[in-house]
């Protein structure tokens, strides 16, 4: 045991340092509280909390969420307590740890991405902001910030602008040219890029001959996404110079490496942390098994060690 | 980092009625006691099918010197549950759990009323064991309505009748007891109880828990009732079972079944 | 099992009429010679050939597949016996059956799928042609055809204007907005739409710390992308009124039926071949018994039920 | 429609090394009697996890009288093989098989060699015992190259010995038999061997069969190897289990392990 503290695992993400690179996914880590039981907070690379908006959201009806094979869908709807509640209730839990907290951010407007940012910065304890550039623009007819270049790269601009905290931008899988996008975003200040969220998916309940869930689509996580993920993380890393986190169906150690191999500096822990709530925690002790036994001493040699 | 998924084996795992079977699974002593109306997740450990634990009542719970067990009560209604049916004694399971908000237990109301529709027993046996065993309630008079759609799927009754004196069988069809919806029976009888002294404790399909609302719409029973919805997390984060509850100002809002329950007030639910 | 054949199970795609909805999916099936001693080939709606090209093709060197989570990466590269000898080899075996035969092909120029689609007009025993239009267009520096709804409907254009048979555009998945694209083939002439063509993806080896395939990504395929294709499909058939074949994960009669329901008029068999070469007759009498356990006497009752 | 895959149902399965396994499947007497180098492809019904079948080689086969059984030979390398190793006795697996082309068996060349590195071992045991039933063979002088990384990883041994006299077992690291690499010792002895009259069966790692192709390289040996790759559909249909070989004109081209092979000639492998 005692040899494992000789392996660097800190990784830098641009002007963040984690003291390692298993981070939370947003959505799948409530605000940290929920996991506190299982998991020591402390040892986290980096926590993302459920994606904050303006005002607090109630979500979508149930039924909420479906099983399919290999993953899942989920119709949350982004159901959350609102910024002004999680600086006032849920982030003084989190100070009490010493961890990075990464607040998930989204609005329906450019507005509201601005006033979300603006109050997290003046807020203690939030070390860096994640923009989700999946959610509907509401002034666009309901198409995602994040399928376009042009408003991936306003929405990144503005944030920006807003805060003084360095911003990652978190893309959505669900469009024809993933680099295109993480390069616009990229030129427009991201200081760093997270990806894959979810896939746009559906299933059918043929007893009822209806979808499953009420809100008809959801997005589908968990290792049927990985090879997704992994294709998506190669071709952002080959066209973008800033950090990139990978994210998409890691269950293990194993799962988490690929994305390291390929360039990513970091990955993010979602669905995971369902089915095994110590996930995080399993999956950092699996790398470090791994490179203790590939006697690599630092973390940073095996990411992207893969060159064609 | 008190608390952890445990490794069980199961010890038993037979089909009692068609298509229903009960599951004993021998946990570590570091297992908690659990409370009637609190669950376990579980699943088939390193099998990514199913992905999901399943969220299943306890129905029963004993503890040994260095290890404990529970019993659960489950119906094959999906692949999760054929898959869990198909496991054989010896075979290790990922449970995790007691979860959820147990039943409270109100001890004004010395008068108990219970109605469980099919697999809605389970919680519901765990929580008469309890009360039968509670100084508090051993005096007091326990009425149990027990609905089915068919007499072969009556299932726990043995263990009931140990516990219950009153016990009222109805099944749709006839085979078994009263013939009639389970909430039919219970209605017919209403007036046999004083609303202020009786809380009625309800589990089973959702359209019997909104029979049940109904009939006690407006009265000053109190009635508590176990609720089912699909879960991930099992512990609150996913969001994802939510149900839809009025908050204090009577308004919708969504609680969520797996930290908020699955036990809710009857009064706060919305059916939709 | 006499009541069964009451059952109707025909059903019509714009001008090609289907004895049932059951087809096999192109890649999957080789050239229906290689399935014939496991299905009786009579039975199925219609045999999708595997691609062809103009040239003879190689295909990629191996490693061509690897298994995922619920799913496949493939990267055969199309390699293909080349339009000519599958016309003076192949087509003659399937003449023999009394089966709907339909030609995959397609091309890295418009002139490719020209040519392709004009021989293929011209031999006997072809019945209508599917477009794969995820084929990397060599002019426009590889992106693929499929990408754009102006190249897609080009490629349609110019195909209808070279063959009298009926043609499928068969959509590829990797797109921000599927449903603008089947538009524009629509628009084009296509005669019906299929879909979904493989989701890019790719996985790593951990032992090399390279990527399984040799050729670094693949196409991911089975149970895994079901949820994308259903989401996709009732994406589609609520834009267009041409049929909508549906494809993507499907191994049971229920994955299929939940095809039906979202509005498909029928699917194709893919993956499912590879694990249970009796699939295709597997699926179609599992339609049979749904459809008759819920006293449906014709499957086109079945087709679009779902409304919201 | 004469093919279809079977459901067999394992009647052995144990680790008769470390990390190494033998199955028994007992199968319905429609399966086919295999030929040496033939494969299955084996599958868990129901599951889609793995979602493939996995090749194995049929390693023994018997035939009863309403029933047949094979044996396969595995070792554990990945989750496929893990799974399968997990299976106990009264389990059913899907066959599918026997596929692809056996060896073809020279009359002229009545000089045997075999070459076998780890697990190549289970088509060419099937062989040794078909040749050795073969009248046409029975006098003739079989040799038999057995490598293996350790002792610990030589199995099949105690089978192969009621076959053949002449065994040579090389390990790497010198535990059993000679140290060194299976094809230095049969380099060491190619002398022995008149090129004409002797066939050279083959199965074992790329590397193994790439410096055997390099010995061989030039001689009028005829060598026939049974080929591995990831496959999908194992009859041809899917184009997963390409190799590169010359074609007539020596040109590169890919075939078909599973459906042109396993089994091809060593001499139009192109080794990469
Ligand atoms: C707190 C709680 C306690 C429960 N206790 C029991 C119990 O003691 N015994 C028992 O037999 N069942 C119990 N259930 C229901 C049980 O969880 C589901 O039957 C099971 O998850 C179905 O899994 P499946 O894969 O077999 O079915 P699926 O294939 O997932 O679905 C089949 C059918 O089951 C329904 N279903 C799926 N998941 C749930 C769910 N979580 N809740 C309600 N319906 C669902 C679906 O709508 C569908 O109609 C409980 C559920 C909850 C939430
Ligand atoms: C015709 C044929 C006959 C075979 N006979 C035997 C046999 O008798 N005994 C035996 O132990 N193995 C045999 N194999 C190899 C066996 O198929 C693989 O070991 C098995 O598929 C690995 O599955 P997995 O899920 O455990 O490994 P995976 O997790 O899929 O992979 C683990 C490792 O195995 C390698 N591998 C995976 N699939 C194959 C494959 N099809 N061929 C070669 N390597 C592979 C991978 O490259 C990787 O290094 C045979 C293969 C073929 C093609
Ligand atoms: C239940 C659930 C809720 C999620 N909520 C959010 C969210 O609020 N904001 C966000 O950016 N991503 C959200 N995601 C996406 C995840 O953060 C992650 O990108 C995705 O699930 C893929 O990773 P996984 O396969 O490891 O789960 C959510 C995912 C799930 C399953
Ligand atoms: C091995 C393989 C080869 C394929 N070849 C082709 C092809 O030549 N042309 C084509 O249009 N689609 C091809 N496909 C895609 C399938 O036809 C189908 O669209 C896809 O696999 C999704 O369906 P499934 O999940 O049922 O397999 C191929 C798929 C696989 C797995
Ligand atoms: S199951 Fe995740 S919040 Fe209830
Ligand atoms: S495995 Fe499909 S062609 Fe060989």
């Amino acid at each position: 045991m005692k040899t494992k503290t000789l392996i660097n695992m800190a990784v830098n993400l641009g002007r963040i340092r984690l003291k390692n690179p298993v981070m939370t996914a947003s959505g799948t880590f409530g605000y940290g509280e929920e996991y506190a039981d299982y998991v020591d907070l402390n040892r986290i690379g980096a926590i993302v909390v459920k994606g904050l908006s303006l005002k607090p959201r109630f979500g979508n009806p149930p039924p909420r969420i479906m099983e399919t094979a290999g993953g899942m869908l989920n119709a949350i709807g982004l159901q959350n307590i609102g910024v002004d509640a999680f600086i006032d209730e849920k982030l003084h839990f989190l100070q009490k740890f010493d961890v990075k907290v990464i607040a998930n951010i989204y609005g329906e407007t450019y507005a509201e991405y601005i006033k979300v940012a603006k109050k997290l910065s003046m807020a203690k304890g939030v070390h860096a902001l994640e923009i989700n550039v999946s959610c509907p623009n509401v002034k666009k007819g309901g198409i995602s910030f994040g399928s376009d270049p042009k408003t991936a790269a306003q929405v990144t601009h503005k944030v920006k602008d807003a805060t003084g905290l360095p911003v990652i931008v978190k893309l959505t899988p669900n469009v024809t040219d993933i680099a295109a996008i993480a390069q616009a975003v990229e030129k427009a200040g991201a200081d760093a890029i997270s990806l894959i969220n979810t896939l746009a998916g559906m299933s059918v309940d043929l007893k009822k001959r209806m979808p499953h869930l009420k809100n008809i689509a959801g997005g589908l996580s968990g290792p049927a996404i990985k090879p997704v993920a992994l294709r998506m993380v190669w071709q952002v890393v080959k066209r973008v110079s800033v950090p990139v986190i990978g994210i998409g169906g890691i269950m293990t150690a194993e799962d988490a490496l690929e994305f390291l191999i390929l360039g990513a500096k970091a990955v993010q822990i979602g669905t995971a942390n369902f089915i095994n709530p110590h996930a995080t925690i399993d999956i950092l002790e699996g790398i470090k098994n791994y490179l203790q036994s590939n006697k690599i001493k630092d973390i940073n040699q095996i990411i992207g060690t893969f060159q064609p | 980092m008190t608390k952890d998924i445990f490794i069980g084996e199961i010890s038993n795992n037979e089909e009692i009625q068609g298509n229903c079977f009960l599951m004993k699974v021998i946990l570590p002593a570091s297992f908690c006691d659990p409370q009637p109306g609190q669950f376990v997740m579980i699943r088939i450990s390193g099998l990514y099918e199913p992905l999901l634990a399943r969220p299943i009542s306890i129905y029963s719970f004993s503890r040994g010197k260095d290890s404990c067990a529970i019993e659960l009560l489950y119906s094959v209604v999906g692949k999760g549950t054929q898959i869990l049916a198909g496991l054989i004694s010896g075979s290790q399971v990922e449970i995790h759990g007691p979860l959820g908000r147990c039943f409270e237990i109100d001890e004004a109301r010395k008068n108990i009323v219970f109605v469980a529709g099919g697999m809605g027993i389970a919680p519901l046996s765990l929580l008469t064991e309890h009360l039968c065993g509670d100084k508090c309630f051993s005096q007091s008079p326990m009425t149990f309505y027990l609905g089915a759609k068919t007499a072969k799927a009556v299932v726990g009754l043995d263990k009931l009748q140990k516990l219950c004196y009153n016990i009222n069988v109805c099944t749709d069809d006839g085979t078994l007891g009263k013939k009639g919806l389970v909430t039919q029976a219970f209605q017919k009888d209403i007036k046999k109880y004083s609303p202020v002294n009786t809380a009625v404790y309800a589990c089973g399909p959702k359209e019997m828990l909104k029979s049940l609302a109904k009939i006690l719409r407006g009265s000053n029973f109190i009635s508590q009732v176990s609720l089912e919805e699909r879960m991930a997390c099992g512990i609150g984060a996913c969001l994802g079972c939510a149900v839809a509850v009025r908050d204090n100002k009577g308004a919708l809002t969504y609680k969520r079944v797996c930290a908020d329950g699955p036990v809710f007030n009857l009064r706060e639910v919305i059916w939709q």
